[in-house]
């Protein structure tokens, strides 16, 4: 039976892990736009509080006050559900994030499957607001994405597999403890089931090089050219939060969790956490963005084949 | 009292001491929050276009004004710059861009083209007369052929301007 | 629509609008394609969204008038233009114009050619959907270049600097110390454009063989410029038939090998090194002496007619005027040298995906300021 | 070649072109265009950069202006045509030179000179359901607003 307090609890943990959530995904919208600024020899937002730091506040009451335009041939529910859909599984993944020793919602003993299993639930959002907003490129946004998805879901499982296999554990409390005093990075094996790792998330979370879901240049916005106003806050939303979530769950599997000398835990993390944010930014800043046959191709004969290879020698080196 | 009104119970919170207090400071950080963040459209017409993309770059860098995003879906813009001359054959173009976009919506007319046809006024039979000719309310005009940007940039900080101090109710 | 069958599965091509407004259309193009999941079956691409009409103004204004209105044709490149334009009415003149002017209008003219291969080499990297970065960095530069021209005629876009008999202003000392500082800056920036994009491997993956252009193809298509050398076509004006004082300088014409997008992308970078080279040499070697004949705002030719290209940074800008007994030319028919190089583009992406038309278009560098004219 | 050479050959081969007086321009009769297009755009001419087509409405005829070009060889040549207002069809050059296509389009969207055999004659830079040919002298708009002359 559920008492009062276990309630009260479940409320508390939901409002701090949205809170967080919200302030992170506002945080990292500011922080892209002055890192690419600097890239780009600018400044990037600066009249809004210190070097803009309200910006994404000013920007999110701006899109609250904009109007909500369903389109007219839209097939209403799929298309009032997408951006749940996209937002909630984000969410979700919070669940098992060990931000520090004590400090996760709730361990569970198949963490990383669940997260596994969380990380595909987006791309039926991106292909229902694909399919919803009745517009030809979002739909043709939608079917690249949902092929880009579940192609970069195979390596990205099987780079996942290793390092659980490592720890002889789906937990993701027991895969960072058993890190202690050496990170999974170290290993060589680990480092290309990383480096498999941080390729295939990226596809996952649509950014350049593969953001070809929503590649500006080509689709005007992908799956949600037709959002308009919070629906399409929400989905901005949702796309850094996985962007939050990808980095944190590759600081924890490779990078020793919340474990590091002198300094918190919580601190530890999130100083991994957005390390990873900031490479991955960097790289989007950078590079041109793959074709949907180059990237399919990439999937299928690289980094698949690779993780295959990777999860038949850490194998092997397990039970040598 | 623009937007405050239409949230039920205004009239409740104005009677409470204080009320009338905390709806126009409330009033006024949505409007700040409006006028912080206008993202502009992708729609280069001509020449000014190029000035326009010349302001989004290092050495003007109009994202330190908050309106740096410029989305090419019309959906999520917030301000139309008509960026160059304005054609007969794009006129129903123009006009259908300016209804997709969701309110509140602005318009800036950059160059002299879009605010009047500018030197291709006379002699030409392809080109519309201004913005305005095609129905569209223009809240900045920015002279210039093309303007330089400076001068888009004052235009943005006066549609801001205008945003703070905005009583129509309409908008 | 044809629709193939099967037993109870059918597919259907689908048609799709991309532009009028379309982030990579570059302006006012509009292409109806055809498509079969994301092959492209057809493309017809539809122009004429900026039609301004310039070939009815410029029965309506007298020679001198219409300078300014050749800057808005192919606005990245106005000098280029305003240098055609004057060169074709000198022509019908039959006016020489000063040694000097001729250094100066090399000068401005290759000035104004990097800063238009700047805003290609930009927007075909930001059609490639390396995001902004790389067309900052150029715009960085073309800033520069700008800087320079402002300071020369006071506008920034639209310069209207070339006159008929010679050039508006003389150069201040501190100008020519400006280019030359502008020279220093720029060759190590070229050479950072190829770490960031030419041999990146995405960037690779992106443009090679992609959108081929046969050498033939591209003759009897009549394409011209950076796109025709692209193919393998050894062909520039600047070379070929010297106008200015392009024959006493030293320069290399950069020839593509498969005339693929990769290539047009390439030839225009090497282009903006060898226009470095050109500057530096005039800059050395510039006459004193006036910059314009005395000739007055109104020009009389006797009824004649004049054709007379140039070499634009997209290709040959032909003029073709003919005069009557009045002050006002009788006809001006502008050759633009992207109307000839849109018109292959159908040819060009039949059975590419979706991403490929982008980067062929991109690759082309069409401006829809002198396509529409 | 000169261009009193090339215009000598071609009219060598067709009598009934004819040089224009004090340039080097032929006049080719408008029945004749295809077999002297298919003839200098092979060797020996081989002008094969069909660059330019103007169109110039001369009041009592129109005027369609080749301009042509050899890569290869260096040297160009202007063919006229002259129409009468009452008789403004043309063969179309467009499948020997491509580029003709849309040349041959623009020309007709801005003087109605119909190129018989064009594989897609449709207006090019106007709307497709424009009314007159803007760059005849007579034409006449609501639109077009005449500026004061000097």
């Amino acid at each position: 039976m559920l008492s009062i307090l276990d309630i009260i609890w479940v409320l508390v943990i939901g409002i701090i892990v949205l809170g967080f959530i919200a302030v992170s995904a506002m945080f990292l919208i500011w922080w892209e736009r002055k890192v690419s600024a600097h890239i780009q020899s600018r400044y990037g937002p600066m009249r809004v509080g210190w070097h803009g730091v309200l910006q994404s506040v000013a920007d999110a009451v701006k899109l609250l006050l904009k109007e909500n335009i369903v389109p007219a041939g839209a097939d209403k529910l799929v298309w009032w559900l997408a951006p749940f859909i996209v937002v909630v599984p984000s969410v979700m993944a919070f669940v098992v994030i060990p931000f520090g020793k004590n400090l996760i919602v709730k361990d569970l003993n198949v963490g990383a499957l669940y997260l596994m299993a969380l990380s595909s639930v987006c791309v039926i959002g991106i292909f229902m607001a694909g399919w919803g907003s009745n517009n030809k490129y979002s739909l043709i946004g939608g079917m690249r994405s949902a092929a880009q998805i579940i192609s970069y879901e195979i390596p990205l499982i099987l780079s996942m597999i290793i390092v659980s296999m490592q720890a002889s554990s789906l937990s993701m409390q027991k895969i960072v403890a058993a890190q202690a005093g050496y990170w999974n990075i170290l290993h060589p094996n680990m480092a290309l089931a990383f480096i498999v790792y941080i390729i295939s998330a990226t596809a996952e979370v649509n950014r350049v090089p593969f953001d070809i879901p929503e590649a500006e240049s080509e689709l005007v916005a992908g799956f949600h050219t037709e959002y308009s106003g919070m629906k399409f806050a929400m989905f901005f939303i949702g796309e850094y939060t996985n962007l939050f979530i990808i980095s944190a769950i590759a600081a924890t599997l490779f990078f020793g969790g919340w474990q590091g000398p002198v300094l918190p835990g919580a601190v530890w993390f999130l100083i991994k956490t957005y390390g990873i944010v900031f490479v991955l930014m960097w790289v989007r800043w950078t590079f041109p963005r793959l074709r949907v046959d180059q990237l399919m191709g990439f999937a299928w004969k690289v980094l698949t084949p690779v993780s295959f290879f990777n999860l038949a020698v850490t194998g092997w080196l397990l039970l040598k | 009292m623009v937007v405050i009104e239409k949230i039920p119970g205004a009239e409740l919170i104005r009677k409470v001491p204080g009320g009338g207090f905390f709806l126009t400071t409330s009033e006024s950080f949505l409007k700040w929050g409006k006028a912080s963040s206008l993202w502009p459209m992708t729609f280069g017409l001509a020449c000014c276009a190029i000035e326009m993309i010349a302001t989004g770059a290092p050495r003007f860098d109009i994202d330190r004004f908050g309106a740096g995003v410029f989305r090419a879906s019309p959906r999520q813009c917030d301000v139309m710059v008509v960026a160059g001359t304005i054609c007969v054959k794009m006129n129903d173009c123009i006009r259908r861009l300016y209804a997709q976009m969701p309110e509140p919506k602005y318009v800036i007319a950059l160059g002299n083209c879009a605010i009047s046809g500018g030197i291709f006024y006379y002699d030409t039979y392809s080109v519309t007369k201004g913005t305005e000719s095609l129905g569209i309310k223009v809240d900045v005009f920015i002279p210039g052929c093309p303007p330089r940007p400076e001068n888009l940039l004052f235009g943005l900080m006066k549609l801001q301007e205008k945003i703070r101090r905005e009583k129509d109710a309409a908008r | 629509m044809d629709a193939t069958q099967t037993k109870d599965i059918y597919t259907e091509e689908f048609l799709i609008n991309m532009g009028p407004q379309h982030p990579s259309t570059h302006g006012v193009l509009s292409l109806e394609l055809t498509l079969d999941g994301e092959t492209i079956v057809e493309c017809t691409p539809h122009i004429g969204y900026l039609h301004r009409s310039m070939e009815k103004i410029a029965e309506n204004r007298t020679y001198t008038q219409f300078i300014p209105f050749t800057d808005r044709l192919d606005y990245v490149a106005s000098m280029n233009n305003n240098l055609g334009y004057v060169m074709v009415v000198e022509k019908l003149l039959k006016l020489e114009i000063s040694e000097r002017a001729k250094y100066i209008r090399v000068i401005i003219a290759e000035l104004n050619r990097i800063a238009s291969h700047l805003i290609a080499i930009g927007t075909f990297a930001q059609d490639l959907g390396a995001f902004a970065t790389p067309l900052f960095y150029c715009f960085r530069e073309r800033e520069k270049i700008v800087e320079i021209f402002d300071q020369l005629c006071g506008n920034r876009l639209t310069y209207n600097y070339m006159r008929i008999g010679g050039v508006l202003t003389d150069f201040s000392r501190d100008i020519e110390e400006k280019i030359k500082k502008f020279i220093k800056y720029m060759r190590p920036k070229v050479d950072d454009y190829d770490w960031l994009l030419t041999y990146n491997a995405i960037f690779l993956a992106r443009s090679k063989h992609i959108g081929v252009l046969s050498k033939e193809m591209a003759v009897n298509y009549s394409i011209t410029g950076p796109n025709l050398r692209a193919s393998g076509v050894k062909w520039d004006l600047r070379k070929d038939e010297p106008y200015l004082a392009y024959d006493k300088f030293e320069f290399d014409v950069p020839v593509g090998k498969n005339g693929d997008a990769w290539d047009r992308y390439k030839v225009r970078i090497e282009e903006i090194r060898q226009s470095l080279r050109i500057i530096e040499q005039a800059i050395e070697a510039l006459p004193q002496g006036d910059v314009a004949v005395k000739v007055g705002r109104i020009h009389k030719p006797s009824p004649s007619e004049t054709y007379f290209r140039t070499e634009n940074p997209r290709g040959e800008l032909g003029f073709y005027i003919v005069s009557d007994d009045s002050v006002y030319p009788y006809r001006l028919k502008i050759r633009s040298p992207s109307f000839s190089n849109l018109a292959v583009l159908p040819e060009l992406v039949r059975g590419l995906k979706v991403a490929d038309i982008v980067c062929v278009l991109g690759s082309f560098d069409i401006l829809m300021g002198e396509i529409d004219r | 070649m000169r261009p009193d050479e090339i215009s000598a050959a071609i009219r060598a081969k067709f009598p009934q072109v004819k040089e224009e007086a004090g340039t080097n321009y032929i006049i080719v009769p408008k029945e004749s265009i295809l077999e002297v297009s298919e003839y200098i755009k092979n060797p020996p001419l081989s002008f094969d950069n069909l660059h330019c087509i103007t169109g110039i409405d001369r009041k009592e005829k129109i005027e369609v202006i080749y301009t042509l070009y050899s890569i290869g060889e260096h040297y160009g040549v202007t063919i006229k045509i002259n129409l009468t207002s009452e008789d403004l069809n043309i063969a179309s050059v467009s499948a020997i030179w491509k580029s003709a296509n849309w040349l041959e389009r623009e020309v007709y969207d801005l003087f109605g000179v119909i190129f018989s055999g064009h594989p897609d004659l449709r207006r090019i830079l106007n709307p497709y359901d424009w009314q007159g040919y803007p760059l005849r002298k007579d034409y006449s708009n609501p639109q077009l607003i005449a500026k004061p002359r000097l």
